[in-house]
């Protein structure tokens, strides 16, 4: 089954910048995708198309089947509900401390109090910040920062999952908690699309690479490695 | 739209908000404690100043003076007529004798009493209309066709020029006044909406990232509509409060004074009509209306992510 | 410190900042304009219903009608006193002649006039006072030992009790237009800096930024503080367009309306002493001191980084 | 000589989480310094003391052999543009083009307008950012936002330069070229720290390593490698 299917897409910005171009990308339910290139090459802006937090220019997007580019505005909270996203730039509410964070993807989708109450620490154990459960993003650390994101992006168990530069502020270590934490989510069925510019985690994990540039891909390997 | 109804949501949200975000809320509410005081301060202050244009207006009669030869006759039968005309309000017979005694209390202690002898005054008919715009109307039907007084009636008196310019002056006040209120209140909502937009402004940040988490819009709105709400209530009940001591300690003095000389009756605060109350809720109810809207009106920008 | 003054600097960031924070310099902008606007409009009022009360005050006369058997002397010698009294502003002696022509104007034609035969009026002087507060006392200098009139003098008219209400009114309207009008612009301060902290706050991270690149505290705020009285100098300017229209279109009507009906001199617009421009400029001036201050002391807490 | 002295510095943050534990640290006039550690070690506390961002709990901190802990208020703009900081999180200032951006750090320093018409376009090159002058901060790449940030550190030449994590969203190309200009700015005798998890960074470069774990030197080598 498709999982997601662009075709023919294009994205350019207001102020002119072609970020993708004529893309077209099939990936399966179940698949493990490593997104590689140069830093502007357009990985964000594959995946922001994927959560519509930008629409493409030209061309379509399928999710699951379903054209996502003619989705009504209501409908676009339930899309959002089924991908968890770790941005590149964390998003945290600023204003809510680290467990208020990461309920707060939970309450949206309407779970019972009981539950987050006993899901969140557990999530929080996995990506080793549940000592700082009541600290405000700005007291925390840029890795733990991250980890919060990662927590929250995969919290309510969705079927997507959306990894922009996840490691870019952990340590080898940390990171590779992290990425066997992503094998196990993608074993269990969970799709896994990843941005990354870590050559030793794309080249550890061999895993399917599709490779940018210019807003072009460039090449797209069964179990490829970081540069080709 | 499933979840629009959650209280614990909404409640909790706005309070640890309003923990969170303590510098906007503070800014938002005493926004619209300070605009409302002053709207309510105003609307009192016009409306005592209508009636005390009222009551001058009101205050205008027609004086209808006999003369003292007039037979009792004439005089009831000028006084069933004048009862009949359906644009009077009351007419009230004034003796020589009352006259002499009105007289005496108005100039009491003053030495033009002492050269009082006998009775010099006459008595006279004293007529208030229901609508002070017809006195010319109603004083011109003293005059027989020959252009004097009809027979009985030395002399009528009431002031026309006076009358003329009296209601041109309460016809431009009244107007001045609405019109001062109306820019007032609308002002009032321009200020509290600033208010309002700006700190959703310093917060479309947050906005956004709910929303890209996966929040509907209604979920966002929610607790940040309650917040305006209870800030706009707060603010009101703030307003109130004010209001409540400027009248205690201050306004209430001035409406003494004007009852104590000018007898006015339908005060704002010392009339029978209850009509602070009405500003009262009136302030409260619009301070939340206000709030409400402007969270609403201020959101929609930042909930197109 | 050394960098305090960069014209470039100062003038550049504000225009470019104001042009990137559009909504926070109009929401700043109008913020002042509205609120100046209803000082304007208050001070305005308030300004001519003290004018209406003075001029009710200072035409409280003290009338001495003469017996018609004065003789030339007496009343000479009458008239010279009144003249050294210290707390005489102004004496006119009206004839019996001037009295029946003054009578007849004010009564022109009303019926009574035909009924005048020969001149039944009395000569009188009309005191007017520097200080009508001391109305009763001059008066009573009228008075002899054995509480008549002394010789040659009628009766003296001045209307003890009116007198003292009047008084009693005007010091509660004072009173309470003084404290409103301070009330107001204390309102006016606090919505500024409201608005004007909201718009900084809205900006910290921007402030916090600049400081740790090296920036020193001037630099930071010297942008903002022109900014401020920047903001300040176009609301207060735009409160005196709308000004200048209401008062063009609107209050210049009641104003007029006051002129012809009670002569009263010294109003806000149609009188003499330009009040109307002091005003516009105070609104300008406390525009700018407003906007200034309300940035100082909102940057002060963002720039301790 | 001294460019850098920590003596007994510890930093404990209000919420009681002690950030660096009583460290001693001399870091020489011209030197290159990496500080590893796993997240939240407290390679950015280190960083931010440097540049007065927040100040020690205990000890005394010596910067080119002055005491910064009882600077005066308004000394802190001297000593800040003194030191060039790439900061783990960007700080842009995000109502600014790029080029306003770094010319502001010139600004600072009251230089004319036209050094700075001829360095920034300058800088932007070195960064590759130079097509993307008139971008907002919002309009970048997460990669080409670092990359402004690195520009805006060295533009005016500083004697210190801070960078807290230069590559964590940079591909290996991009970083690469980072690490040379990094290089060349040390080699004129800029004195570097530079914090990071990059593994094969650390181990290419063989310059001093400092590593901290739970705000504790437990490593201070001469030619060191990522992990000891
Ligand atoms: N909002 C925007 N407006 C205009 N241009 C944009 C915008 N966002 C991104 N771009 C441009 O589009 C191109 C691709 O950006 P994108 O964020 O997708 O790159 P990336 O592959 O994620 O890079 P990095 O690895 O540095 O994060 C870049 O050149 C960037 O400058
Ligand atoms: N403002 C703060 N208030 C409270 N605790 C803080 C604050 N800033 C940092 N901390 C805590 O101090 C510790 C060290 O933080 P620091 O940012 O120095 O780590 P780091 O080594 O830079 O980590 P990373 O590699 O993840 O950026 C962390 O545990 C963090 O939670
Ligand atoms: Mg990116
Ligand atoms: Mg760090």
């Amino acid at each position: 089954m498709n999982m997601i299917e662009f075709r023919n897409v294009s994205k350019i910005y207001e102020n002119d910048s072609a970020a993708l171009k004529d893309i077209n990308l099939v990936i399966k339910k179940g698949e493990f995708v490593f997104m590689v290139g140069p830093s502007g090459s357009g990985k964000s802006t594959f995946i922001k198309l994927l959560i519509k937090e930008i629409s493409s220019t030209t061309g379509t997007i399928f999710i699951a089947g379903r054209n996502i580019c003619n989705l009504k505005n209501n409908r676009i909270p339930q899309l959002r509900r089924n991908i968890g996203c770790i941005f590149q730039d964390y998003k945290l509410l600023s204003d809510r401390t680290v467990f208020e964070n990461i309920a707060f993807a939970l309450e949206v989708i309407g779970k019972p109090n009981y539950i987050i109450k006993a899901q969140v620490p557990q999530v929080l154990k996995l990506v080793g910040l549940y000592n700082k459960m009541d600290s405000l993003p700005h007291q925390l650390s840029g890795g733990e920062q991250q980890r919060v994101c990662i927590a929250r992006a995969f919290v309510n168990r969705p079927p997507i999952l959306l990894a922009d530069e996840p490691t870019g502020n952990l340590d080898p270590a940390t990171s590779e908690g992290i990425m066997k934490l992503l094998s196990r989510i993608n074993l269990i069925g969970t799709t896994v699309v990843m941005a990354t510019h870590e050559k030793s985690i794309v080249n550890a994990m061999r895993r399917r690479v599709v490779e940018l540039e210019d807003g072009i891909i460039i090449r797209d390997q069964k179990r490829g490695v970081y540069g080709s | 739209m499933s979840l629009v109804f959650r209280p614990k949501h909404i409640f909790g949200e706005t309070f640890s908000s309003l923990r969170r975000n303590f510098l906007m809320g503070f800014t938002a509410i005493t926004t619209v404690a300070i605009t409302l005081f002053i709207v309510g301060v105003f609307s009192i202050i016009v409306f005592d100043i209508q009636s005390v244009l009222n009551s001058i207006e009101n205050q205008v009669e027609i004086a209808v003076y006999l003369k003292d030869n007039i037979s009792d006759d004439l005089k009831i039968y000028i006084e069933d007529e004048i009862k009949e005309w359906p644009e009077v309000e009351e007419v009230t017979f004034i003796s020589k004798d009352q006259a002499l005694e009105r007289f005496k209390t108005q100039n009491e202690g003053s030495d033009i009493l002492k050269e009082i002898q006998g009775n010099p005054l006459p008595a006279s008919f004293e007529i208030r209309l229901k609508d002070p715009q017809k006195i010319e109307q109603v004083a011109l039907r003293f005059v027989d066709k020959d252009g004097g007084n009809i027979e009985g009636v030395d002399e009528v008196i009431y002031g026309r020029n006076y009358v003329k310019k009296l209601f041109s002056i309460t016809a431009v006040t009244g107007t001045i006044a609405l019109l001062i209120i109306i820019i007032l209140v609308l002002a009032t909502m321009v200020l509290i909406f600033n208010t309002i937009r700006l700190s959703i402004y310093a917060r479309r940040k947050e906005i956004e990232v709910m929303k890209l988490v996966g929040a509907t819009n209604w979920y966002v709105r929610a607790p940040f509509l309650f917040e305006g709400s209870f800030e706009g209530f707060i603010g009101g009940g703030i307003a109130v409060l004010l209001l409540y001591f400027l009248n205690r300690f201050l306004l209430i003095k001035g409406e003494t004074a004007l009852v104590e000389t000018m007898r006015i009756k339908n005060l704002a605060l010392l009339g029978t009509d209850n009509v602070i109350i009405f500003i009262y809720l009136a302030i409260i109810v619009i301070g939340i209306l206000i709030g409400l809207l402007s969270s609403g009106f201020a959101l929609r920008r930042y909930l197109k992510v």
